[in-house]
């Protein structure tokens, strides 16, 4: 029951995530969506860390506690939170200061 | 086929929330989209075996930075009403994103990974819970399960009470610089936004 | 509902046995926990076992509503309900045909989908917390290794449908109010998760199960010891948050109908607020059940000569204990002033819990091994020291408040102050 | 292990279904007769001004963020606490550190009011 599932399929939902995230990111207009495609590639890269963990030899010995991967995933998780609390910070003063949240309007550093 | 059933259900929830998040013209049914697609994620760590991931999952994606991401969008409010969601990149995204994962795809399919033998041997680290009327006897036992747990061959046996403790000792020895970075992190992120936020 | 117990122990032990009765079957093997069990197995025997927790809850639910009534009426020198049935006791069926009878009203402007979701999705999180609590040694539906955060978890994604009730309404007062009480809920969160750290960092588990066993009795003479003995300020602090993160009384700010009408649910009508109803009640009972498991010792007896009481009557008896806490502080206590509310979580519970959770820390480290007395007794002992630091720091804060009020009332005292701060300046 | 999850799961689909039986019920039981005043939004009988998607004040983004970065901090806290016994004193000087730079935050946002209610 244990392995019954392989690999690859983790690792295909985990591409999918990361690849629709990365559509989002790149195609809304808004930035509050740019950042939650963010939030869904770090989620993509997530899954690939935790199936890994359960399912990739470790080398034995070493010291190695072979909790790596489920460490990987809390410290991005606790990334994650420090970016979005961040990001919509600067979007929010954005906002305030250009009243608009599209990507679009925020092209003063063009050349 | 249970197990395949379930996962084929999760993983159904986690990418139908993805999609719904992209597809979505409101920002604000944007981000239910999402916290459906993370409820997804942790039901997927679950499947895993990661127990207490799968639950931190819930606890800080779904109850905080969701939380934090519908504030934001509560306060930029020219977003609520529906809108072209989509710039004019949004075709080239499209292209880019599903070369990016059919890449993956063929990758994670045709790659020889060196897959751990399915769950060999039984479990090295027993039960670590010594109560409180724990005598020195009980310390002790939990000292020792403990020193196995670090220098024995790594046996990832999913004996889950063993498993978050071996999650803490993990943070506070081989991870412990990382961990106490993360609190300057959060600390610098604390503050940045705050000075950001409020201006 | 005590009717209601013993046909839940016999149901789920049939259905324990049949589970492992399959195992066996097909394996070969003495079925143990952990071990895979047949699809199927799992399955009836998994919604066997929700059915009856789903119905115990119900009932649970309607005669906390009547109990609730009955008992606030008594506080407030009224009998309460007393028409419909025996004291009243068929109340809460005729409650209920009230709110399935009346008619549901889905406002033009709402976003239907989100407001109807909104209403249907305020029901789980109160009921899947429930898998976790263990009525009895081998009563618990799921003991997740991770039972105490699997609740917290859970309960923190409540806050997703008072969003979707509040945005889709699309009313003013409604939207203000889910804002409160996302920022109230969120707040009271996280001196609720730091309370019962203590607890882990003595008992060294997370399950449920691994939680009451390590407050059992020790030896035969010595009653259990229950970590409210030994965590008071967290139990104290456990129980205010968990009444604000529930948004009860006094915290009720979210739905305070002074304020804001009533909060977002203003615009429900019918079964739909009636199920909000709803579920207030299942978590006030799952947030009891939980505080019982976690601070009372769940199914354990108070002594060990009363081992002969089955255990589901000593959880029922400490949860009911814990509801009707809930009800009393209700009837006593007047609800706080709103710029209180969140200077009450962060400036003091948050800060209390931090302190309180580094001094079981450094005891525990420091009595590992003792004799059960005298870790009790130094923990004692460490509580009364943080109690008493804490009242006179409460003392001194409004002692130093008062004298900067006179002084701003007084004028010559305020001369007198201008004065002496242009002599230093 | 799989057990519980599945338990979890199904007890999911059950919790869903109440509120949803729940609905259908009074769909059949409940009278129906919609009125223009009745569907309107509520507001004590006041003609409703505005829309209600307005925006709101920057402090209830605060209280957010505080909430999030607190609850990341416990997220390290739980196996921690339940490995603890395990561990040797100096892992709760290592905690201490973490909280000690986490509580500079929240006196940071003390001192910038950003704990007041609006």
């Amino acid at each position: 029951m244990e392995a019954s599932i392989p690999l690859w399929w983790y690792l295909l939902v985990a591409a999918a995530l990361f690849g629709t995230g990365l559509f989002g990111a790149l195609s809304r207009r808004n930035a509050v969506g740019v950042l939650m495609g963010i939030e869904l590639m770090l989620n993509g890269a997530n899954i690939n860390a935790v199936a890994f963990w359960r399912y990739i030899a470790v080398p034995s010995g070493a010291g190695l506690n072979g909790m790596d991967g489920q460490v990987f995933a809390i410290m991005v998780i606790a990334l994650a939170a420090a970016e979005a609390a961040v990001g919509l910070a600067l979007i929010i003063s954005i906002y305030r200061n250009r009243q608009s949240v599209l990507v679009e309007d925020f092209s003063t550093m063009r050349g | 086929m249970m197990e395949m059933l379930a996962f084929g259900l999760v993983a159904g929830v986690a990418v139908g929330g993805a999609i719904g998040v992209v597809a979505a013209r409101n920002v604000f049914v944007s981000a239910l989209w999402l916290v459906l697609s993370f409820i997804g994620v942790a039901g997927i760590y679950a499947i895993l075996g990661a127990d207490f991931l799968a639950a931190t999952q819930v606890l800080i994606y779904v109850g905080a930075i969701s939380v934090l991401i519908l504030f934001a969008v509560m306060l930029t409010h020219h977003v609520m009403g529906d809108e072209r969601s989509n710039n004019r990149q949004a075709f080239l995204a499209f292209i880019v994103s599903s070369s990016v994962v059919a890449a993956l795809g063929v990758l994670a399919y045709r790659t020889d990974w060196p897959i751990r033998p399915a769950d060999a041997g039984g479990s090295v680290v027993t039960a670590m819970r010594g109560d409180l009327a724990g005598s020195s006897a009980a310390s002790t036992a939990a000292q020792t399960g403990a020193s196995t747990a670090l220098t024995s061959t790594v046996d990832l046996a999913l004996n889950q009470d063993s498993n978050v403790v071996r999650l803490g000792q993990a943070l506070m020895t081989e991870h412990l610089l990382s961990f106490e970075i993360i609190s300057l992190v959060l600390l610098v992120a604390l503050i940045g936004a705050i000075v950001i936020a409020r201006d | 509902m005590l009717h209601a117990l013993p046909l839940a122990e016999s149901l789920a032990e049939t259905t324990t046995s049949l589970s492992g009765w399959l195992t066996g079957l097909f394996s070969g093997t003495a079925p143990e926990p952990g071990a895979s069990s047949s699809a199927a197995g799992i399955i009836v025997a998994s919604v066997l076992k929700a059915t009856v927790i789903v119905l115990i809850v119900q009932i649970g639910m309607l005669y906390a509503t009547w109990g609730e009534r009955k008992i606030i009426g008594r506080m407030q020198d009224r009998l309460g309900p007393n028409r419909v049935g025996l004291f009243g006791l068929a109340q809460p069926f005729a409650d209920m045909i009230k709110m399935l009878t009346k008619e549901d009203i889905t406002p033009t402007a709402a976003h239907k989908w989100v407001y109807n979701l909104g209403a249907i999705l305020v029901v789980p999180p109160a009921i899947i917390g429930f898998a976790v609590v263990a009525l009895d040694r081998n009563l618990i539906a799921a003991d997740l290794s991770i039972g105490a955060l699997f609740f917290f978890a859970i309960g923190s994604t409540a806050v997703m449908p008072i969003f979707m009730a509040g945005w889709g309404s699309r009313n003013k007062y409604a939207l203000l109010g889910a804002m409160r009480a996302v920022a109230q809920v969120v707040s009271y969160e996280i001196p609720q998760v730091l309370s019962i750290v203590g607890v882990l960092l003595l008992a060294g588990t997370l399950s449920m199960n691994g939680l009451i066993h390590s407050q059992g009795p020790i030896g035969d003479a010595f009653p259990g010891v229950w970590f409210i003995l030994l965590q008071p300020i967290g139990f104290v602090i456990f129980l205010l948050a968990t009444t604000a993160e529930i948004e009860r009384t006094p915290f009720d700010i979210p739905e305070a109908e002074s304020e804001i009408i009533a909060g977002y649910h203003t615009e429900y009508a019918g079964i739909k607020f009636g199920l909000f109803y709803l579920a207030l009640y299942f978590v006030t009972i799952s947030a009891s059940a939980v505080g019982a498991i976690l601070f009372l010792g769940g199914w354990q007896p108070p002594f060990a000569f009363l081992a002969g009481i089955p255990g589901w009557i000593w959880m029922t008896a400490k949860t009911l204990a814990l509801v009707f806490v809930f009800m009393w502080l209700r009837g006593t206590l007047p609800r706080l002033r709103v710029d209180q509310l969140m200077a009450f979580a962060w400036k003091v519970l948050v800060p209390i819990s931090l302190v309180n959770l580094m001094v079981t820390g450094l005891l525990a480290k420091l009595v590992a091994g003792r004799a059960p007395l005298m870790v009790f007794g130094a923990f004692t002992v460490a509580n009364v020291a943080m109690v008493a630091l804490l009242i006179w720091l409460v003392a001194g804060w409004r002692r130093f408040n008062a004298a900067r009020q006179i002084t701003f009332e007084r004028p010559a005292v305020q001369a007198v102050g201008a004065a002496l701060r242009r002599g230093a300046a | 292990m799989g057990e519980n999850w599945a338990f979890v799961a199904i007890l999911t689909v059950i919790a869903l279904t109440i509120p949803i039986l729940g609905i259908l019920a009074a769909m059949v039981l409940a009278p129906k007769r919609p009125g223009t005043i009745k569907n309107s939004t509520y507001e004590c009988g006041l003609e409703t001004v505005g829309d209600a998607w307005v925006q709101f004040k920057v402090q209830y983004y605060l209280y957010a963020l505080i909430f999030v970065l607190f609850d990341v901090e416990t997220v390290f806290l739980y196996p921690w606490a339940v490995a603890y016994q395990s561990l040797p004193l100096l892992a709760l000087f290592e905690m201490i550190i973490f909280l000690l730079i986490l509580g500079i935050g929240l006196v940071y946002a003390w001192r910038k009011g950003a704990l007041e209610w609006i």
